[in-house]
């Protein structure tokens, strides 16, 4: 009789768990319900291995060096492949290597023989070029198809311009590109996120100057 | 509000008394609350208009419960209908106040209906133990059907036994028994 | 006391029966293996469920636009349909939580049919909002739960809000308060049988019920209290869904009376489908004995004052459209009755305020097949009543140039077709598998063991 | 997204790699075609089946997008800055106007024409199939090479042989005949010209089905000069049209309309409002304008022109000999009426006829003479050099085919297997020709028989000229890169005479020296030489009375062949934008009809929708007779049977699967499998000119039905008679109008209807939401509309406005966010048009933004009613709760399957979903731009920096768009004036549109009789 009563009480402890558990669980996959297109961590393999944290981090090059756009247009803009040959028309290889390629040619009494990074003759390639950075003929160029990485869905207007014009940090939305192997999605995009920010700034203004950042629907849904 | 007039110490005595007849089993109830006897609980099929008198069971709390927790629900849901729509994200609709109070009327009339109710059963099927799948214990076959049952708690010695009974078959008990210690509820 | 009301007046269940012939009688008919006719009664059924399942599985493929609507109609059939199940469901809590209310004793035979029927209603009900959504697999975003959107909640401003919590609360009640009724009989049920699965079923189902009147005396205040809570949220209910139209500003829809005329209106539907169901199951179940001509009697005349009042409010509606001056609401009112689809405004009129006048008759009320005919002609009359309200008020409003007409698609009328499908499938299970009587509260005003006074 | 795009459109670019636009070599990331969440469609549907919400929710939280790519340049051009537009001015080549156009070209996609502000001649509107003109560039039916017998081939390979072909030709002296439609550009001319020349036997020969030549002829005989004249419609008080629909296809219907409505400001004096009579047999958007109306049959409008010169000759004292002169057909109050208003504005009144009779057309000059408008109203001062459309030598032609003695025969931008009639047998005559050159853009009924077809250029990739008229000439620029391998008619045409020259260099070539090139071009037009001012003497001796009626037997009825609109002779007819564009009167779609009066129809006892037969009386007739569904055109002439050109097109049959594809879904295209059926067969010659109208024809009811499909139900602007109580007013104030007199005496509008009497409406919560900064309004002018719908297919291209199909438009489902409602409403017998434009009103106290569940619609910070689609679940409550029905519901999944069309589309602008609702935003796109531009401006948005895509196109001026808080803007002031209004304001609905009264050049009388 005794065990009719612990039974009861089990029964009750049981339900309720489980009440809790599945609230829980419930709550979980409230928070993991994403808008499409929001992949916080995405961090795809490029076609060609650059290095955001050499060239910003190490070299300090400006972002909008390369994102030449970014302050003017809608987009920031992936730069084309004549921008990095301002450099790399010169720059083919690390230092490392072509000094090793001096010293071995003073060695073996020769013409040091140019080095190129393999990651870099993907940009030749593009290029059609060949060592003497000449037009290969007959070859087709051939356009890098970089990955995009930060997607807004198609519904939502972002204009880059107005943001970099404002004031706001690359890395607000970007995370520390400048520290990135290979770059990654670091804040998921969300549209919460968005709105919080835009509150925020409209509070506390923007780099000491107060701004109207719009909350309404139409500043990004149209 | 669920007290259990059985202590669980052992050899404690109850007298069963089944009838067949509603009134019968009025009538003794009656009787043997008249005569100061413990009644620990009554089964009936149905429920008894008058019984409640007989056993002499105070009025049940169970609308303060459904008071308290339906005026909770409605409380939350009225703030929580401002809080989203005037303070969270006032957002300008068809040109209406940010605070619509009439507007958020029949949502929280809605919701403080739903706390009231299930709270009130919530709170009622756990405080008579009354649960899925758990085991019920019969005083005496047909209690869910069309036979009463009587059981009254021997309490000390002045119990007299025959006395009690021959009240009983005064009301045309069908079935009389001793039991020690029966787990009831 | 109820047992002198008992007495003086004719005994509610006929054939003096014992408590005991009482569960024999209501169980014996589920132990029962299924009549012929039942099987034949769910084939029909489910296979009209089947049609509206294939149908509305192909329209959340295809899109809205199988449907006959257009720009000027955005509802017809999917709205119509919902009020007019919701209607039907109001019935059954008037029945069980009113009546109850109102201590009236005759409801107890038919309280438990009537309580599944809102059940089964409010689902067919609920299914349309549902369905007639552009992006029915987004429903979720009519709740207010914390996202991904930031601060972005719902609109508590709206109706389809209202709507939204109002039916999801009425069906939580009604279940609720249905199932409480039903567990002292799934004991009863339980104790009967010997072993099987109704044994274990209605085991687990029945709580460890075992007739402590401890128990039945708080069961008792729960219950009073569950009848005082759906008795306004009943008439809440169907208020609300009225607000769909009210709070609108298409001429036709935005009126004051709708309220308490769509309340009249679902219990007069509601009250016409339980007569409907209940003559059904009185004579396949053979429960003459416990619905007994009285009920019937006593339900007709539920008809007829419900009737009356949506005459009432029919009337109403024209002279306060006339008296407005306006002439977009007069045109509305005029448009109904003279209109394009003046039909359905005249079959609404001949179906909800002609025929309910037979009932005043005695012999009528007490000749069973007319008074079927007559509920049966009430609940067409008010399915047309809700289309009128929807689309005569729609296809013709302020600018001309908006004004179209409408015609239902195969595919809706399959819908419809379907909704019925499901509701009489859900009700022959009912009454398979579950007392379709509350045998406990039958007992209770039994004259059977009653000291007469 | 960018691999949605077909491999071989990117391949085509990156073989070209010269042209005078830098382009993407492959592509860049932002040739972006909007998809909203299209990419989880297939997701959506199978949980739609499966079953919703949480397991939805799961799932979806799950689903990762397709991975994106980013192709940039491989070198960066320096014009171009991904995501920014570029404008280059240029003109329009869809009809012979030449209006000048400004295209945006959004990251190498010309995706929108706008009017070209500058322009002398459009002024900065642009019609209907101008601004649908962008579409042609990416119609999957252009050609993208060069065709032998039918089979692909390249430039190389086809020059060759035809250059071998032609000096074979040249050596034995063939006969060359190079047909081509009207030429307007001075370097065409010229190249046509110089190639001719290279032949021994060769001849030009052009036709135009919508030809003005017999104005050209007319003036010929009565001032020996071969002109067009210029029409100043806003110099005229007074303008008496005889079916001259020049506010909607008439020679320059943009100029027109520009000049007509500045002619018509109610708001200014009294003398600066026009007067309008309009003779004619169909009704047109002119007619619809007019101030008065009056039914003419083609075979009487000689006559009435007759009746109305000898009554003007007699005032100026000139002889017209009228002896025999059939009796006035109409009214003759009505005539003498018009009579004394023009003789009293002698110099500032304008007389047109719009028929094909050069007899007619010189009475119309006489007219004109009479009335002094010359150099007045009208001018002479034509620069361009006018081709004289001969029809006989097309006639001509046809035989020499026929007879198997044309070597070789070149067409250029005309199609006379369709166009002219009796097709089979011009068909047989071409299909003889020895070597048939076709330069058309597509596979036709005539270049489909030509052994060679050498696509030209669509001429938003050109260089082309095309010669204004004032002296200046307007310039073609290519906006684009060649999207296929096509070339410019020009070098085919060099290439051929021996030598090939560029395009560019040949255009730039005609105006050397005249013109600063650069800067020409840069505006898109450039003043290159100062026309003689040779006022020519009129001769009177050229002048003779049309003295008889061309009377119509009985049983037959008189053919009226009219342009419509959208189609003019079938230009649009490869179109969706214009096919499912509502014709301005009768509001159908995807079709033609013949037009009857409601008394004919009576009298030939049948209704609309039921098919017609109709049959030429001629001999032929039998032959060239269609059959029609029948429309009830009310205010039309009973004499007369009204058809549109332009149908029946076999491009059209394209559209087969137009539109979403379900159970119960009708089929788009007719009986014959086309969109409409050709009426080219009805065309007849007369005196040797091919007339659209004047022929008598038969027409006999068959029994079967068509219904047509039509955007508007109801017609009229009063509620049926039988749907009315008594004191009930019938006339619905959705329009409300008054005349000129009226106006000025009152300086407001006449009461229409209770629903206009209401008291001061308050605001209940007036202090809740102020517009501090801005609050964007818009006021239409209902007077100066005139119902031509450019602004609807503008706004269609702006916003991704899906194209639904002949059966959704049945079931009442077009899409276009601003239409335009017409209504007919009855003036003491005669028939009135009103046109009003609609769309979303944007009300401060919007009904639909408090129904929407799920916060979809809600108010903007500036007064805009936005919608938020990815938001929107489609309960369509907020279309139920909006008074004027402008909310638009995605049904389906509108099909984006032509992925080169899609190249149209507008990046800034989402592409909508099935399930969701959408509609009018004001283009909230451009507010954007030009607030985010104000911005990196440091400055404020000024008034006229924002044009929704509807005003900029509208050739009227009717729309106006700006800031109502802004007490100077134009938007504000013109909300001030007494005849503005907004629509049902007496359901405080505080809608941000606002209308101006159409005010009509009436009597006092006329106006009490049909309001009272």
């Amino acid at each position: 009789m005794l065990t009719g009563k612990k039974g009861l009480r089990n029964l009750t402890a049981v339900l309720l768990i489980g009440a809790a558990f599945n609230a829980a669980l419930l709550a979980t996959r409230l928070g993991a319900f994403h808008l499409p297109g929001n992949h916080q961590g995405y961090a795809p393999k490029q076609p060609i291995a650059y290095s955001h944290r050499l060239h910003a981090g190490e070299l300090l090059i400006d972002c909008q060096y390369c994102h030449y756009s970014a302050s003017t247009s809608r987009h920031a803009g992936i730069p084309a492949a004549s921008v990095c040959m301002n450099c790399h028309k010169f720059v083919t290889d690390t230092l490392g290597s072509v000094r090793a390629e001096d010293e071995k040619a003073e060695e073996e009494g020769r013409k040091p023989r140019r080095m190129v990074s393999p990651e870099l003759q993907k940009l030749y390639d593009a290029f059609a070029l060949d060592e003497e950075m000449k037009p290969k003929p007959g070859e087709q160029q051939s356009p890098i198809e970089w990955i995009k990485v930060h997607n807004l869905p198609d519904y939502v207007y972002f204009n880059h311009s107005t943001h970099v014009t404002a004031g706001v940090a690359c890395q607000k939305c970007h995370g520390a590109v400048e520290t990135m192997e290979r770059v990654s999605q670091v804040e998921d995009l969300s549209m919460g996120w968005c709105v919080n920010c835009h509150r925020d700034v409209n509070r506390v203004g923007l780099g000491g100057k107060s701004v109207d950042a719009s909350l309404d629907c139409a500043a990004c849904h149209y | 509000m669920a007290k259990n007039l059985i202590s669980r110490d052992d050899n404690r005595r109850f007298l069963l008394a089944v009838f067949e007849r509603e009134e019968d089993i009025l009538g003794a109830t009656n009787a043997a609350r008249e005569r100061g006897l413990v009644i620990a609980d009554v089964y009936t099929p149905y429920a008894i208009h008058g019984l409640d008198k007989a056993m002499g069971l105070r009025p049940s709390r169970l609308p303060w419960v459904c008071f308290a927790l339906g005026l909770a629900g409605a409380s939350f849901k009225v703030w929580f209908e401002f809080w989203t729509s005037a303070t969270d994200w006032p957002i300008n609709v068809g040109g209406k106040p940010w605070n619509s109070l009439p507007a958020f009327v029949p949502v929280t009339f809605e919701v403080m209906v739903l706390f009231a109710a299930l709270s009130t059963v919530a709170v009622f099927l756990v405080g008579r133990r009354l649960l899925p799948g758990k085991r019920p214990r019969l005083a005496a076959s047909g209690v869910t059907d069309n036979r009463f049952a009587l059981v009254i708690e021997e309490t000390d010695a002045t119990f007299d036994l025959g006395e009690v009974s021959a009240m009983l078959r005064s009301f045309g008990v069908s079935h009389l028994e001793e039991r020690v210690d029966q787990d009831l509820l | 006391m109820a047992s002198v009301h008992a007495t003086i007046s004719e005994p509610l269940i006929l054939g003096d029966k014992s408590p005991g012939q009482v569960t024999d009688d209501v169980c014996s008919s589920l132990e029962r293996g299924p009549h012929v006719s039942w099987w034949i009664a769910l084939t029909v059924s489910s296979s009209m469920l089947l049609l509206g399942l294939v149908a509305v599985v192909y329209q959340v493929l295809t899109g809205i636009g199988t449907w006959g609507l257009n720009n000027t109609v955005g509802w017809a059939f999917d709205i119509t349909n919902f009020v007019f199940w919701i209607g039907i469901g109001h019935a059954g809590t008037l029945i069980s939580a009113v009546l109850f209310l109102f201590r009236q004793k005759w409801r107890t035979s038919v309280n438990r049919a009537a309580e599944a029927m809102t059940i089964i209603a409010v689902i067919c009900a609920g299914i349309y909002p549902l369905i007639h959504m552009g992006r029915p697999w987004l429903a979720h975003w009519m709740m207010p739960y914390p996202n991904t959107r930031g601060p972005l909640w719902i609109n508590f401003r709206s109706p389809l809000v209202w709507d939204f919590f109002a039916i999801s609360t009425y069906f939580t009640i009604s279940f609720v308060f249905w199932y409480l009724g039903l567990v002292p009989d799934l004991a009863t049920l339980r104790d009967r049988l010997a072993r099987g699965w109704r044994k274990t079923v209605a085991g687990f189902l029945s709580l460890g019920w075992n007739g402590s009147f401890r128990t039945w005396f708080h069961y008792e205040t729960v219950y009073l209290l569950l009848a005082g809570l759906a008795t306004p949220l009943v008439i809440s209910v169907h208020t609300i869904v009225s607000w769909d139209f009210a709070t609108s500003v298409i001429p036709g829809w935005h009126t004051t009376i709708l309220p308490p005329y769509f309340v009249a209106g679902a219990i007069f539907s509601g009250m016409s489908m339980v007569l409907t169901l209940m003559l059904i199951a009185r004579k396949t179940m053979r429960l003459e004995d416990y619905i007994t001509e009285r009920h019937v009697g006593a339900m007709c005349k539920l008809l007829i004052a419900t009737g009356g009042m949506v005459t009432m409010a029919y009337a109403t509606e024209f002279v306060t459209a006339m008296y407005s001056n306006n002439q977009y609401e007069q045109f509305a009112f005029i448009n109904r009755a003279k209109g394009p689809l003046c039909w359905a405004y005249w079959i609404m009129v001949s179906c909800n305020v002609l025929s309910p006048q037979l009932l005043w008759f005695k012999w009528v009320r007490s000749n069973m097949a007319i008074v079927f005919a007559v509920t049966i002609l009430i609940n067409i009359g008010m399915w047309f009543e809700r289309f009128v309200i929807i689309v005569t008020s729609l296809h013709r409003d302020y600018l001309p140039s908006n004004w179209t007409g409408y015609v239902p698609t195969s595919i809706e009328i399959a819908t419809l077709v379907g909704s019925f499908g499901l509701f009489l499938t859900l009700f022959l299970l009912f009454c398979r598998f579950v007392p379709v009587i509350a045998i406990a509260e039958v007992k209770g005003v039994l004259n059977h063991g009653k000291k007469p006074h | 997204m960018v691999q949605k795009k077909p491999k071989d459109y990117w391949k085509s670019l990156q073989q070209r790699d010269d042209g005078t636009i830098a382009l993407p070599v492959a592509g860049d990331e932002f040739v972006e075609v909007p998809q909203d969440e299209r990419r989880g469609v297939s997701r959506r549907d199978f949980l739609a089946a499966a079953g919703f919400t949480f397991g939805s929710m799961a799932l979806t939280g799950c689903t990762r997008a397709p991975v994106e790519k980013a192709i940039p340049y491989l070198v960066q051009p320096e014009a171009i800055i991904p995501g920014r537009a570029t404008y280059y001015a240029s003109t329009c080549g869809a009809c012979s106007a030449g209006c000048g156009i400004l295209a945006k070209n959004r990251d190498g996609r010309t995706i929108k024409l706008e009017g070209n502000p500058d322009h002398p001649i459009s002024r900065g509107g642009l019609c209907a199939i101008g601004q649908a003109s962008v579409l042609g560039l990416y119609d999957s039916n252009r050609l993208r090479n060069s065709l032998h017998k039918n089979a692909p081939s390249t430039w190389a390979e086809s020059d060759s042989q035809i250059a071998a072909r032609l000096d074979v030709i040249r050596s034995n002296k063939g006969a060359v005949r190079v047909l081509t439609g009207p030429i307007t550009s001075p370097t065409a001319r010229r190249a046509v010209d110089s190639f001719v020349k290279t032949f021994p036997d060769a001849q030009h020969i052009t036709y135009d089905v919508l030809s003005s030549a017999a104005i050209v002829q007319a003036h010929e005989r009565t001032h020996e000069r071969r002109v067009l004249p210029r029409y100043r419609f806003d110099k005229a008080e007074v303008i008496v049209s005889f079916d001259a629909d020049f506010l909607g296809t008439w020679i320059s219907p943009v100029a027109f309309a520009m000049d007509w409505s500045a002619g018509r400001r109610a708001d200014a004096a009294p003398d600066q409002f026009s007067y309008h009579a309009q003779f004619e047999g169909r009704v047109s958007v002119t007619g619809a304008k007019a101030d008065r109306r009056v039914r003419v049959a083609p075979g009487e409008a000689g006559v009435v022109m007759s009746h109305l010169a000898s009554r003007l000759a007699q005032r100026a004292g000139e002889a017209l000999d009228t002896t025999g002169l059939a009796p006035c057909p109409i009214d003759s109050h009505v005539l003498d009426d018009v009579a004394n208003r023009l003789w009293h504005a002698r110099g500032k009144s304008l007389v047109v006829c719009g028929s094909q009779s050069a007899d007619e057309q010189v009475l119309c000059n006489f007219l004109n003479h009479l009335l002094g408008n010359y150099g007045q109203s009208l001018d002479l001062e034509d620069s361009a050099d006018r081709i004289c459309h001969d029809d006989e030598a097309v006639q001509s032609l046809i035989q020499e085919l026929a007879s198997g003695s044309v070597a070789a025969l070149f067409v250029h931008g005309v199609n006379p297997v369709y166009d002219l009639p009796n097709g089979a047998a011009v068909e047989n005559a071409i299909s003889k020709a020895h070597m048939f050159v076709s330069l058309a853009d597509r596979v036709d009924e005539t270049s489909k028989l030509a052994t060679f077809v050498c696509p030209d250029h669509h001429f938003l990739e050109a260089w082309g000229d095309h010669d204004v008229g004032d002296g200046s000439i307007s310039f073609f620029q290519p906006t684009m890169r060649p999207l296929h391998d096509t070339r410019s008619m020009l070098e085919s045409l060099s290439i051929w005479s021996g030598k090939l020259r560029l395009a560019q260099d040949l255009v730039r070539e005609t105006t050397q020296g005249r013109v600063l090139w650069d800067e020409a071009i840069h505006n898109g037009f450039a003043k290159a030489t100062s026309v003689a001012v040779a006022t020519a003497s009129f001769r009177s001796g050229s002048v003779k009375a049309v003295l008889g009626i061309e009377q119509v037997p009985a049983d037959k009825l008189t053919l009226v062949l009219y342009p419509k609109v959208s189609m003019l002779d079938g230009r649009g007819a490869s179109n969706p934008w214009l096919q499912e564009m509502p014709d301005p009167i009768s509001k159908v779609v995807w079709d033609n009809y013949a037009s009857l009066s409601e008394a004919t129809a009576a009298r030939l006892n049948v209704g609309a929708g039921d098919v017609v037969r109709i049959g030429l009386s001629e001999a032929d007739g039998a032959a060239n007779a269609l059959e029609l569904p029948v429309l009830i055109q009310p205010g039309q002439h009973d004499q007369v049977v009204a058809i549109a050109l332009g149908y029946g097109k076999e491009e059209s049959a394209r559209f087969a699967k137009l539109g979403p594809q379900w159970i119960e879904r009708k089929e788009l295209l007719g009986e014959n499998g086309l969109v409409g059926t050709s009426a080219a067969g009805l065309l007849s010659y007369r005196d040797g000119t091919l007339r659209l109208s004047g022929a008598s024809v038969t027409v006999s009811a068959t029994r079967r039905k068509h219904q047509l499909a039509c955007t508007q139900d109801y017609h009229n602007i009063e509620v049926p008679e039988s749907l009315t109580v008594l004191g009930m007013d019938r006339r619905r104030p959705m329009v409300q109008e008054t005349t000129l007199a009226g106006y000025k005496r009152d300086g407001k509008l006449p009461q229409h209807g209770h629903g206009t009497h209401h008291p001061d409406l308050g605001e209940l919560w007036a202090d809740d939401h102020k517009y501090e900064g801005h609050h964007w309004g818009m006021a239409v002018d209902l007077t100066a509309c005139t119902g031509c719908s450019a602004c609807v297919v503008a706004c269609q291209i702006e916003n991704n406005v899906p194209v639904v199909g002949r059966d959704e438009v049945q079931r009442k489902r077009i899409m276009h966010w601003l239409r335009i409602d017409r209504y007919y409403c009855d003036n003491d017998g005669d028939v009135d048009v009103l046109h009003q434009p609609m769309m979303c009103q944007h009300c401060d106290h919007a009904p639909c933004e408090t129904v929407c569940p799920v916060l979809a619609t809600v108010h903007g910070e500036e007064g805009l009613n936005q919608q938020a689609y990815n938001r929107c679940v489609g309960t369509r409550y907020c279309a139920n709760n909006c008074p004027y029905k402008v909310r638009r519901f995605n049904w389906f999944e509108y099909a984006r399957d032509d992925t080169l069309a899609n190249q149209a589309l507008n990046p800034d602008v989402t592409v909508r979903s099935r399930g969701v609702m959408e509609k009018c935003s004001f283009c909230v796109q451009r507010i954007e731009a030009a607030r985010l531009e104000s911005k990196q401006q440091g400055r404020s948005i000024a008034d006229g920096d924002i044009q929704p895509a509807c005003q900029q196109s509208c050739p009227a001026r009717a729309i106006v768009f700006g800031d109502m808080n802004d007490p100077e803007s134009a938007v504000s002031k013109l909300m001030a004036r007494g005849r503005h209004y907004r629509l049902l304001e007496e359901t405080n609905v505080r809608p941000s549109v606002g209308y101006l009264g159409l005010v009509r050049n009436r009597d006092e009388n006329k106006d009490q009789s049909h309001h009272g």
